[in-house]
């Protein structure tokens, strides 16, 4: 009963704040109230016990993503927030087409019946995603890092100015 | 190497260095030139003595070999070509010594030099041919340094429009040329004269043939109905017209064929067509002379006239009297022509009404052109005489009746013409003031009137019964010449006089009534805008042409090009549709995206019922 | 959730459903934390002033109250009776929202600290990295006041804090890794629990790192550059006033007392010490204010760095540090 | 497990279209970049659900989540500073003003 209270809470949290995103006009409005989003989808998280990930949600996402993002917001002037809005058409195809899409989706998931177990959900989430980093998702883990890598030394160069 | 060649290999040799050197060296490059000229025209002499001698020499070798076809070039010295080699190298030599003092100070006199040279190359290398290619290529080559050098001023429009016109009028009759030669080739197998010569032809093919090689020659000589070119020509440098458009290349035309004689003899009524062809042109040619005011273009027109003669000769069947007339008229005519190009170099107009009384000013010039214009006019004892007569013997001994006669007409007309314009020119008194500061031409330029004077005076005389018409029996092997018909002789004669007697009356005295003449006369009108040929042609072909051409483009435009545009504009309009979709937005190309993947899942669930 | 089997048996009894008891249970939780924080950060404003006043050898505040203890509450009235100024090109929604967005993480992080032993309101598995996690929040709080003041020097503070913070979280993180290796955990009460021998000494590297970094994370002297008054007037906060600036206030001075008592926890054996385990919570106030006054002591000693040098020693120092101790713990561990 | 599974699912996909709206409809790149964020974030619910639901004690899709962020940082960053550095030279972050490969 909680859950579900709590579910619908975040949820609608959630929706709002992401059409709030969408369509804001404002870009710091849009990424401050993007950082509420993320919040909420982090308490969805611990909703599913995942608290690992929630945290991580947090201090990635929050932590990191958001304010790098406020940073580009910041060094982009506030004229540039305000952009053409797209085409009619464009609009009106993918008002419908997204309509479509979640419709479909929606009518898939319900018609789809899904194995669920019923086993109690993993508690110490920290260390089984620690030795599951080291041992099945070694490999992944890896490449991750590699990308991380390559892509903090792209954004760096890619960002610099040019010294003359 | 054989001295034969020398002659025909030093004016290219001249040409060459000129090519190369003209520029820099300037006035000096006449002297190249005309070195190359002194040596060829003696080497010439002695080819002639040489034939006189008896000698005969043919040289020939294979140039190119297709199939079972050989291409043969070779150097030909028989009694014609040793004539037209001498008077080729000798008026050429005369030319170039005249140009010497005419050109001065020309910036261009190396390159004029230059095509002078192989303008003679060409023409000697036409004379030589024993075979028909080597004629048809020398000819071509005669008409593109003849384009050169009437367009040698290129600056003047004028100019430029007639040496165009010379060469698209010429290239017109060649086409005739051309077709003869295939159609030769054709029938006989060989392009070799000798060979040809002695087949035994068709009658109506060797007619059809002669005709067509005809067509060429009327392009060449100027015969009507292709005779317009000429008189433009005269835009060219006067020592041009006197070498080119006097002596040489129109005589190529008589020339071919008297060289052609025997295939024209094969069908005889190419030989009337020649003779009719021939009259027309001395007829009208001389008419259209009476009213002409510019001294080249009268003298262009008498060049018509005179070449008609030759053809009219050689149509009768005097076929050495033609070739005789062609000698001599190559002396006289081009005195005639450096004569006036004295005067005009002496005036700076080519206006007869801008002179008058020039004889007294430049003596050697006047004395130079009466002879040239007696000579001209038949008058005996000079050159001209002795072969007109000739012919109009012929045609009255051919049994040509109205040929004969249009022929004394035609000495009547030319005699008042050459004497108009002697009287205009040099006597009386001056007409405005553009002979103010005339005076004699340098040496360099009358020396060379002074020699063709000389030649005008005499060269009749070879072939005047005095010297038992040593000429014709050297040319003409097997035609023995006529008997010497002193009635013809005298009547020309006496017309020859009557004409002088008219002009005299006319523009020397006033006994003549100016209504003889009258401007606004409809004959005048005729012959002024002579006979309307051009305006015929421009009519007739140009017209027409222009029309063919403007339907062309319109095809070309509207259905050629419409039909390209068609499918360009067709792929344009699918592209412009297709455009809708290739907007570069990325954003559109993701709603494709996501519309794709909603129509997979419409799909999969209707169609694959996965769902 | 955190309710004890007593109170469920008595909800039970009384016919009050479990949600409402958990509701109320959190609200109370969230009254007495704001109230212990309120509390600390008053004893902590007076320590800073009497202990720089220490340092500076002179008395501080003596008027209001004995020795000027009273002081800070009338501090407190008169910003709360303070005019509440807006910019008037302010982003009105930021910057209401700044403050509070400000104050509450760190507010949050106490909700996982182990005062003594199961004394805690909610031991989270991942009781460490929340901890870590939270104050990042904070950093958004900050950016929205310096760009919803509409101020180049509340912007630049801003910036530079925001920049700050996010380069030393990854030493401060990393250099929590040997303590989570040790432990074995990431559970805060855990960590405290395998603390026999405080961890200062078993890494001594991790906490120099961490104490830097904690210094820079709060903002405090040698590295409170977002808010140099000789700067920046007074960095994010330069537009705020009244009531808003006091949250500021309290954000500033709840970190500083949740960083000295995540370093107790973490370093300094948290509730451990001699006697009783009842005594746990005395021994962890004692060893928090030790900490805060180490804090004090570097705030009033170091001189100022300059940004491009905060920046340097956080990447180029600290970091390396941080994964060399990452390094030796490891090979240490994997040794013994 | 008051909450079924397809509820989850629903939301996600409502997160997701959302995400998509912005994606195809906004013209600021930053913009677009927030949307993509809101997708991916979507999707990670998804998996975690199905983490959860489907295979609870084995915490599969919480790994997909994490390598999802990993990812997603990496792209914000990458991202940002290529808006940052074509903004340096087109003084916009607009993307119709990115067309200087368009004809």
């Amino acid at each position: 009963m909680i859950e579900q209270v709590i579910f619908f809470a975040l949820a609608a949290v959630a929706i709002i704040s992401a059409i709030a995103v969408v369509l804001s006009r404002n870009l710091f409005h849009a990424v401050m109230i993007l950082g509420g989003f993320l919040l909420t989808i982090a308490g969805f998280y611990f909703l599913l016990n995942a608290d690992f990930v929630g945290i991580m949600q947090v201090f990635v996402y929050v932590g990191g993503v958001i304010v790098v993002m406020l940073f580009g917001i910041m060094l982009t002037p506030h004229e540039a927030n305000i952009t053409n809005a797209a085409k009619l058409q464009q609009k009106l195809g993918t008002y419908i087409a997204v309509a479509a899409l979640i419709g479909l989706l929606a009518m898939i998931f319900i018609r789809t019946t899904f194995i669920t177990s019923p086993a109690e959900p993993v508690k110490d989430t920290v260390s089984l995603a620690g030795k599951l980093f080291m041992t099945n998702y070694v490999l992944p883990f890896e490449v991750i890092s590699v990308l991380l890598l390559a892509a903090l030394v792209g954004a760096i160069i890619v960002a610099r100015k040019e010294e003359h | 190497m054989n001295y034969l060649s020398i002659i025909l290999l030093l004016p290219v040799l001249s040409f060459l260095v000129l090519v190369v050197f003209g520029k820099k060296w300037g006035e000096k490059s006449a002297y190249v030139s005309i070195g190359a000229m002194v040596v060829s025209f003696a080497l010439s002499i002695y080819a002639l003595l040489f034939v006189m001698g008896g000698g005969h020499t043919e040289i020939t070798f294979t140039w190119a070999s297709i199939g079972s076809f050989k291409l043969t070039f070779g150097l030909l010295l028989d009694a014609l070509s040793a004539m037209m080699l001498v008077v080729v190298t000798i008026v050429s030599l005369l030319v170039q010594i005249f140009s010497f003092g005419y050109m001065h100070g020309d910036k261009r006199i190396g390159w004029f030099y230059a095509c002078l040279s192989m303008f003679t190359a060409s023409m000697l290398l036409l004379v030589y041919s024993p075979n028909y290619v080597q004629i048809y290529m020398a000819w071509e080559g005669v008409g593109v340094f003849s384009y050169l050098l009437i367009g040698f001023w290129f600056e003047k429009r004028s100019a430029s429009d007639a040496a165009k016109k010379a060469f698209m009028v010429t290239r017109f009759g060649d086409l005739g040329f051309g077709v003869g030669l295939v159609l030769l080739y054709i029938v006989a197998g060989t392009l070799d004269m000798d060979k040809v010569f002695a087949m035994h032809l068709p009658e109506a093919t060797a007619a059809l043939i002669a005709i067509l090689f005809f067509c060429g020659a009327v392009g060449k000589s100027a015969q009507f109905p292709l005779h317009v070119w000429l008189p433009d020509a005269m835009e060219g440098p006067t020592p041009v017209s006197a070498l080119i458009h006097s002596a040489t290349m129109v005589a190529a035309g008589v020339y071919l064929v008297a060289r052609s004689y025997p295939l024209f003899e094969m069908g005889p009524v190419s030989l009337e067509v020649v003779a009719i062809i021939g009259t027309i042109t001395a007829f009208m040619a001389a008419t259209i002379a009476l009213t002409a005011t510019d001294i080249k273009k009268v003298l262009a027109y008498s060049t018509i006239s005179q070449l008609g003669y030759m053809m009219m000769g050689l149509g009768v069947g005097a076929y050495a009297a033609g070739v005789f007339h062609l000698m001599t008229h190559a002396f006289f005519k081009p005195l005639l022509f450096l004569g006036a190009g004295s005067v005009i170099h002496a005036v700076h107009s080519q206006e007869i009404f801008d002179m008058g009384g020039l004889g007294k000013k430049m003596k050697i010039t006047s004395i130079t052109f009466l002879i040239g214009g007696l000579a001209l006019a038949g008058i005996p004892p000079f050159a001209g005489f002795w072969s007109k007569d000739e012919i109009l013997a012929g045609a009255f001994a051919s049994g040509h009746i109205t040929i004969f006669i249009f022929g004394l007409l035609t000495v009547l007309l030319t005699a008042f013409y050459t004497f108009r314009l002697i009287f205009i020119v040099f006597f009386g008194k001056p007409r405005g003031h553009h002979g103010d500061h005339a005076h004699e031409s340098p040496a360099v330029m009358s020396m060379p009137l002074i020699i063709l004077g000389f030649f005008a005076l005499t060269a009749g005389l070879i072939g005047s019964p005095f010297a038992q018409n040593a000429f014709q029996g050297f040319i003409a092997h097997g035609h023995e010449a006529e008997a010497p018909n002193y009635m013809v002789m005298g009547a020309s004669c006496i017309i020859a006089l009557i004409g002088i007697g008219f002009a005299y009356m006319k523009y020397m005295t006033n006994v003549l009534p100016s209504n003889v003449i009258s401007k606004d006369n409809f004959f005048y009108k005729l012959l002024v805008n002579k006979y309307y040929m051009d305006e015929f042609y421009y009519y007739a072909l140009i017209v027409p042409t222009h029309a063919v051409a403007r339907a062309a483009l319109a095809f070309d435009q509207k259905v050629v090009d419409g039909a390209v545009n068609g499918v360009a504009w067709v792929s344009m309009q699918f592209g412009k549709g297709l455009r809708h979709i290739q907007t570069g937005y990325v954003q559109n190309y993701a709603l494709y995206m996501v519309i794709g993947l909603v129509v997979l899942l419409i799909w999969s669930i209707k169609i694959l019922g996965l769902f | 959730m955190l309710s004890s089997t007593k109170l469920l048996e008595f909800a039970s009894n009384y016919g009050i459903p479990v949600w409402a008891l958990d509701g109320a249970i959190a609200i109370v939780f969230a009254v007495v934390l704001f109230a212990i924080c309120a509390i600390s950060v008053i004893i902590n404003v007076y320590l800073l002033r009497k202990i720089s006043a220490d340092f500076q050898l002179r008395y501080g505040p003596m008027h209001v109250g004995w020795h000027g203890s009273l002081q800070l509450f009338a501090d407190a009235i008169k910003l709360l009776t303070k005019e509440d100024i807006f910019p008037s090109n302010a982003d009105r929604w930021i910057f209401r929202l700044a403050p509070v967005v400000t104050f509450v993480p760190a507010y949050l992080g106490f909700l996982v600290l182990p005062i003594g032993h199961g004394i805690v309101i909610q031991d989270l598995n991942v009781g460490l990295l929340y901890i870590l996690a939270i104050p990042a929040i904070g950093v958004a709080g900050i950016i929205m006041a310096g760009f919803g003041s509409y101020n180049k020097y509340a912007i630049i503070g801003s910036l530079r804090s925001a920049a700050q913070m996010v380069s030393y979280e990854v030493p401060r993180a990393l250099s929590i890794i040997g303590i989570v290796m040790i432990a074995g955990s990431a559970k805060l009460s855990s960590i405290v629990g395998a603390q026999h021998v405080w961890y200062i000494i078993l890494q001594p590297i991790a906490f120099v790192v961490f104490l830097v970094s904690t210094l820079a994370e709060i903002n405090s002297t040698p590295f409170d550059l977002p808010e140099t008054e000789s700067e920046l007037v007074n960095g994010y906060y330069t537009e705020y006033s009244g009531m808003r600036f006091m949250f500021f206030f309290f954000a500033e001075y709840v970190a500083l007392f949740a960083a000295a008592t995540l370093t107790t926890v973490l370093f300094l054996g948290g509730w451990h010490g001699p006697g009783p385990e009842y005594l746990g919570p005395i021994w962890f106030t004692i060893k928090t204010f030790a900490m805060i006054w180490v804090i004090m002591w570097i705030k009033w000693t170091l001189p100022r760095f300059r940004i491009d040098q905060v920046m340097d020693l956080g990447w180029k120092v600290l970091l390396p540090l941080a994964l060399i101790n990452v390094l030796i713990t490891g090979l240490v561990m994997m040794i013994i | 497990m008051n909450v079924p599974l397809e509820w989850w699912l629903i939301l996600s996909a409502v997160l997701f279209g959302i995400g998509l709206i912005g994606v195809l409809l906004r013209r600021n790149a930053v913009m677009i970049l927030l949307s993509v964020e809101l997708m991916l974030n979507a999707s990670n619910l998804n998996l975690v659900a199905f983490s959860r639901y489907i295979t609870p004690n084995l915490a599969s899709g919480q790994m997909f989540a994490l390598f999802v962020m990993a990812v997603a940082a990496a792209e914000v960053a990458v991202g940002l500073a290529i808006i940052l550095s074509i903004y340096r030279n087109v003084r916009s972050v607009d993307l119709d003003d990115f067309n200087i490969f368009r004809w």
